[in-house]
């Protein structure tokens, strides 16, 4: 067995781009850590509509609605989605107290991986209302709805049917579950925010043709940095731009250089 | 073909009008239907799962490959929960995780270039030409829209703002593509339903 | 006049129930009675149908079909079509179901409903092969590409894969002369792009639930051609002049599609009427 | 106390960045003895613990209906019978003829094919219900994003829209070659970027996610 090293495998420019991200990783994250490097992050409607959801919310005396995403477990690829959308809860729990806004949070899932993340929600529930003074008030508030996908989708309409929040809040993993609580909070009058990143973008429709704040393609990761400010999270957002940027240049001069006769852009990323 | 395929026909018919109702509202009808779908495609999972972790597992162990064991006792470990041990499901996780974001983190570059490549053709004299170049610039325009670190002001801010419109004309279209493959599977189950009341057979 | 008791308000408030059974009905009606529109058939069927048509008889075709059965209607008809091409050209089938256990049950279905002429004198283990489901994804797809011996030990039946004639000189990438992947998962596509066409460049072919092809998917040479969902089956039957199920559907999405285009147009009417006449009022 | 710590974050996380660098390694310099050889067992050792993860959930489902079966929750517990006898019937047909059992099959066929497809197109009914009342051009953005749905759907989707103008074909068949195929590129980048960074911030242990929660 021959040892190849990836130049002449044909696999040149994406592995160049693999180690650079590796090695920026490590050194801005450790900057980072030091506090040399600091990011900043601008502003997501859909993060400032959190706020303002739950102030209406606490005017109009109607609950606010949270739910976790349906495909979503600790067990699979889309763990770190899970923990941003457990660290969203936290944020939002923080303001209802802050607020004194009735809180509705449902958790369920597809096949099964509802029950294990009902622990998590109900201590990060319990943590935000001692903290905020209000130990006694979570009664109610965490709902098991199911673990299969098309009853939980069911079973969200229906709790929001009957409910009627002022705010519906679906920013976690979700699948094509999340239509049936998005349409029904668009019949009972809510303020809807959705987000989620799915690979591809393959919810991001749903979210910005049924909600009227979303968070599309990997909007959703800046927002987890908004929340956590883990200086881990943000070096990796400003690495994530410094790469489009690159990645940007490479396309406009690839593109011009092509026209001009000299694809040498084309040919070397072509390499592999 | 067995003796209850009859019955089963009639069943599937009335399942499908059952869960149809829901349309109307929510009613036991429709929850009886939910419940039989989640119990049939779970004992189906559950038994696809037990013959495929066979058939994974089986021919190495004979092969003499025992390596295999250690798989096994992870997988094992999944279950450590129910014998008050929780902890012990990570090492499972993190096998699968190490693994799954391995290939990932390898594999994904390549297909990022090779889609950045895909954009660059020659500005030809003709409709191909245009679209190149229209090509070129939605790409430009898009991906300066989702970047995060500056304000979307000035030069910067006027790129994104653009690339916003070929956004959303580009969710547009992926909205209806959706909205069009549900109601294909539904016009399938529908068109099935119908041979069947019409006894054209199904 | 107060916004909330307008004609325009009243239209906008229209009960959900009364769009949907109208589409409903709208959707039966063809169904029972055809009505035939004709069908354009796009340069991408084309592409794909010729690409299969191009290869000689005996080629050797691995198929991943994870059709789930909550996206069948999008899907089976095409993967029907596509099988009753390759079984009227005698390619060899290697096939197997990967992410989603209702992969067998679909498989089954699809193939009893490819023409019976084609499949009969198809002789299972020695014309075409089915391994069942395999758990994994990504681990799979590579276990598959490099060393199918090692990753399944006996087929759908259960008879051990060194018995079966035809996998006797099929084990890795190098012998699939087509991969034909055919899911309607979008994570499940990524996996596929970086193994079949970034790791072992192969000639993949998808076939998925949308209408709408991933052009920059193809440009890239990641997959060289696409089967588009139930619009691609019916385009794909008039090519192979073979009509079925899909085509007599198209009507049904065409009534569908005049009534959503309509009640849009009408809606977002009622929703300028309606601010206008909250300005004048 | 230190061992506790080491068994619950250190180890796994060390089992994470060894399998991950080895696998890494083995697609940058193929050959290599190390990698070579340890990546074909990882991947072997993936596809079976994987199969795990499905009993794992069946398991935590079917304990949950116990749960509501015992607690008789009014409206709910009977169905959870319902579904329990099901599953078992499953296992009973699977094991006794086999999952390619005529039995099996059509119990499949008929009673759990019907309600997923019908499920599926209901969430197509409920998309085509909110449009109707969301779908509104309020702004340039919004009247940008109906255009498009209009043209693809009469261009590409539904047949009826090439019989009303023949020239919806092409214009929509050009947007969606040059225009939309940029715009899927700059999904398919922001999200594999940030799904790389994450991956590499996940297996050198920065982003400790699933050790954060505490067992």
């Amino acid at each position: 067995m021959a040892i190849v090293p990836f130049w002449l495998q044909g696999r040149t420019a994406s592995s160049i781009m693999t180690i650079l991200l590796f090695l920026f990783t490590v050194y801005l994250t450790s900057q980072a850590r030091k506090g040399k490097f600091k990011t900043h992050i601008r502003e997501l409607p859909a993060y400032d509509a959190i706020e303002e959801g739950i102030g209406r919310a606490t005017e109009m005396n109607r609950p606010v609605f949270w739910a976790t995403g349906d495909k979503g477990t600790l067990f699979n690829e889309l763990a770190p989605h899970v923990l941003t959308s457990f660290a969203g809860l936290r944020y939002i729990s923080e303001l209802c107290v802050k607020y004194g806004a009735k809180q509705i949070v449902c958790v369920g899932g597809t096949k099964g991986g509802g029950a294990d993340l009902l622990p998590y929600v109900q201590a990060i529930i319990d943590e935000a209302y001692t903290a905020g003074g209000k130990p006694g008030e979570t009664e109610g508030i965490v709902r098991y709805i199911a673990s299969e996908g098309s009853a939980y989708g069911a079973g969200l309409q229906g709790t929001i049917t009957r409910e009627n929040p002022a705010a519906v809040m679906i920013i976690a993993p979700f699948g094509d579950n999340m239509i049936p609580p998005a349409e029904a909070a668009g019949r009972v009058g809510a303020i809807s925010i959705g987000g989620g990143a799915r690979y591809g973008g393959s919810m991001d429709h749903h979210y910005v043709a049924f909600c009227d704040y979303w968070m599309i393609c990997d909007e959703y990761f800046t927002f987890g940095a908004l929340l956590t400010h883990e200086p881990a999270t943000e070096a990796g957002i400003a690495i994530g731009d410094y790469t489009k940027w690159v990645l940007i240049a490479l396309t406009a001069l690839g593109f011009l250089f092509l026209q001009l006769g000299m694809p040498f852009i084309k040919n070397f990323l072509s390499m592999g | 073909m067995t003796q209850f395929l009859p019955y089963l026909q009639a069943i599937s018919a009335v399942l499908t009008i059952g869960t149809l109702s829901f349309l109307y509202g929510e009613n036991p009808y429709y929850r009886w239907a939910e419940y039989t779908v989640i119990g049939i495609a779970t004992g189906n999972w559950l038994m696809m799962a037990i013959n495929a972790i066979q058939n994974a597992a089986l021919g190495s162990l004979l092969a003499g490959e025992y390596h295999v064991i250690i798989a096994l006792i992870l997988g094992v470990l999944y279950f450590s929960r129910f014998w008050g041990m929780p902890w012990l499901y990570r090492y499972p996780i993190a096998t699968l995780t190490g693994i799954g974001l391995g290939l990932m983190i390898r594999g994904q570059p390549g297909v990022v270039i090779k889609n950045i490549v895909g954009v660059m053709w020659p500005m030809t004299a003709d409709v191909s030409g245009i679209g190149a170049v229209l090509g070129a610039l939605s790409l430009i325009l898009g991906l300066s829209y989702f970047t995060y670190t500056k304000e979307h002001k000035g030069f910067i801010g006027g790129m994104a703002k653009t690339g916003r419109y070929f956004i959303m004309a580009f969710i547009g279209q992926r909205f209806v593509g959706e909205v069009s493959v549900y109601i294909t599977v539904l016009i399938g189950r529908l068109s099935e339903l119908v041979n069947y009341l019409l006894g054209r057979g199904i | 006049m107060t916004e909330s008791d307008g004609i325009w308000s009243k239209i906008l408030n229209l009960d959900r129930r009364i769009i949907t059974i109208v589409a409903v009905l709208l959707i039966v009606w063809p169904l029972v009675k055809p009505i035939g529109l004709p069908i354009v058939v796009n340069k991408y069927t084309y592409q794909v149908h010729d690409l299969i048509d191009s290869y000689p008889e005996d080629t050797v075709v691995f198929i991943d079909n994870a059709i789930g059965l909550g996206y069948f209607g999008a899907m089976g008809p095409a993967f029907i079509d596509v099988l009753t091409h390759m079984t009227s050209k005698n390619f060899k089938i290697v096939c197997f179901s990967g992410l989603t256990p209702e992969g067998p049950i679909t498989f089954w279905k699809c193939w009893n409903a490819v023409p019976k002429e084609l499949t009969d004198n198809y002789e299972y283990g020695i014309d075409y092969v089915y391994l069942g489901f395999m758990t994994g994804g990504e681990s799979t797809m590579i276990k598959a590409a490099e060393n199918l011996h090692d990753l399944f030990t006996y087929d759908y039946y259960g008879t051990p894969l060194k018995d079966i004639p035809l996998l006797e000189n099929i084990g890795n990438y190098e012998d699939y002369d087509i991969v034909l992947y055919c899911t309607s998962s979008e994570d499940y596509r990524g996996m596929m792009y970086r193994i079949w066409g970034e790791t072992f460049k192969t000639n993949l072919i998808l076939l998925a639930q949308r209408a709408v092809v991933p052009v920059n998917m193809i440009d890239a040479g990641l997959i060289k051609g696409y089967v588009r969902g139930l619009r691609g089956a019916a385009e794909y039957e008039l090519i192979l002049k073979r009509p079925g199920a899909a085509i007599a559907q198209l009507d049904a999405v065409s009534m569908f599609f005049i009534w959503m285009l309509g009640i849009v147009a009408i809606g977002n009417i009622a929703f300028f009427m309606r601010k206008r006449e909250a300005k004048a009022g | 106390m230190a061992t506790r710590i080491h068994l619950r974050r250190t180890l796994p996380l060390l089992i994470t960045l060894i399998a991950g660098v080895l696998i890494i390694l083995d697609f940058f310099v193929s050959g290599l003895p190390v990698s070579s050889q340890s990546v074909p067992i990882l991947s072997k050792w993936a596809t079976i613990i994987w199969g795990f993860a499905m009993p794992y959930s069946v398991l935590t489902l079917v304990i949950d209906h116990l749960k509501i079966i015992k607690k008789q929750t009014p409206g709910r517990w009977y169905y959870s019978i319902w579904m329990l006898v099901l599953i078992a019937l499953m296992l009973y047909q699977g094991f006794t003829e086999g999952t390619g059992g005529d039995l099996y099959t059509e119990l499949f066929t008929y009673m759990a094919a019907p309600v997923l497809s019908t499920v599926s197109g209901m969430l197509g009914l409920y998309a085509l219900a909110a449009s109707f009342r969301v779908w509104h051009a309020r702004t340039p953005e919004a009247l940008t994003m109906i255009i498009a749905g209009y043209l693809v759907v009469l261009g590409i989707i539904a047949p009826i829209g090439e019989i009303i103008w023949p020239g919806f074909g092409p214009l929509a068949n050009f947007f969606n070659d040059y225009v939309f195929k940029a715009e899927r590129t700059v999904f398919y980048i922001g999200t594999s970027v940030s799904a790389i960074l994450l991956g590499i911030r996940t297996l050198l242990g920065y982003e400790t996610y699933y050790m954060r929660v505490e067992d």
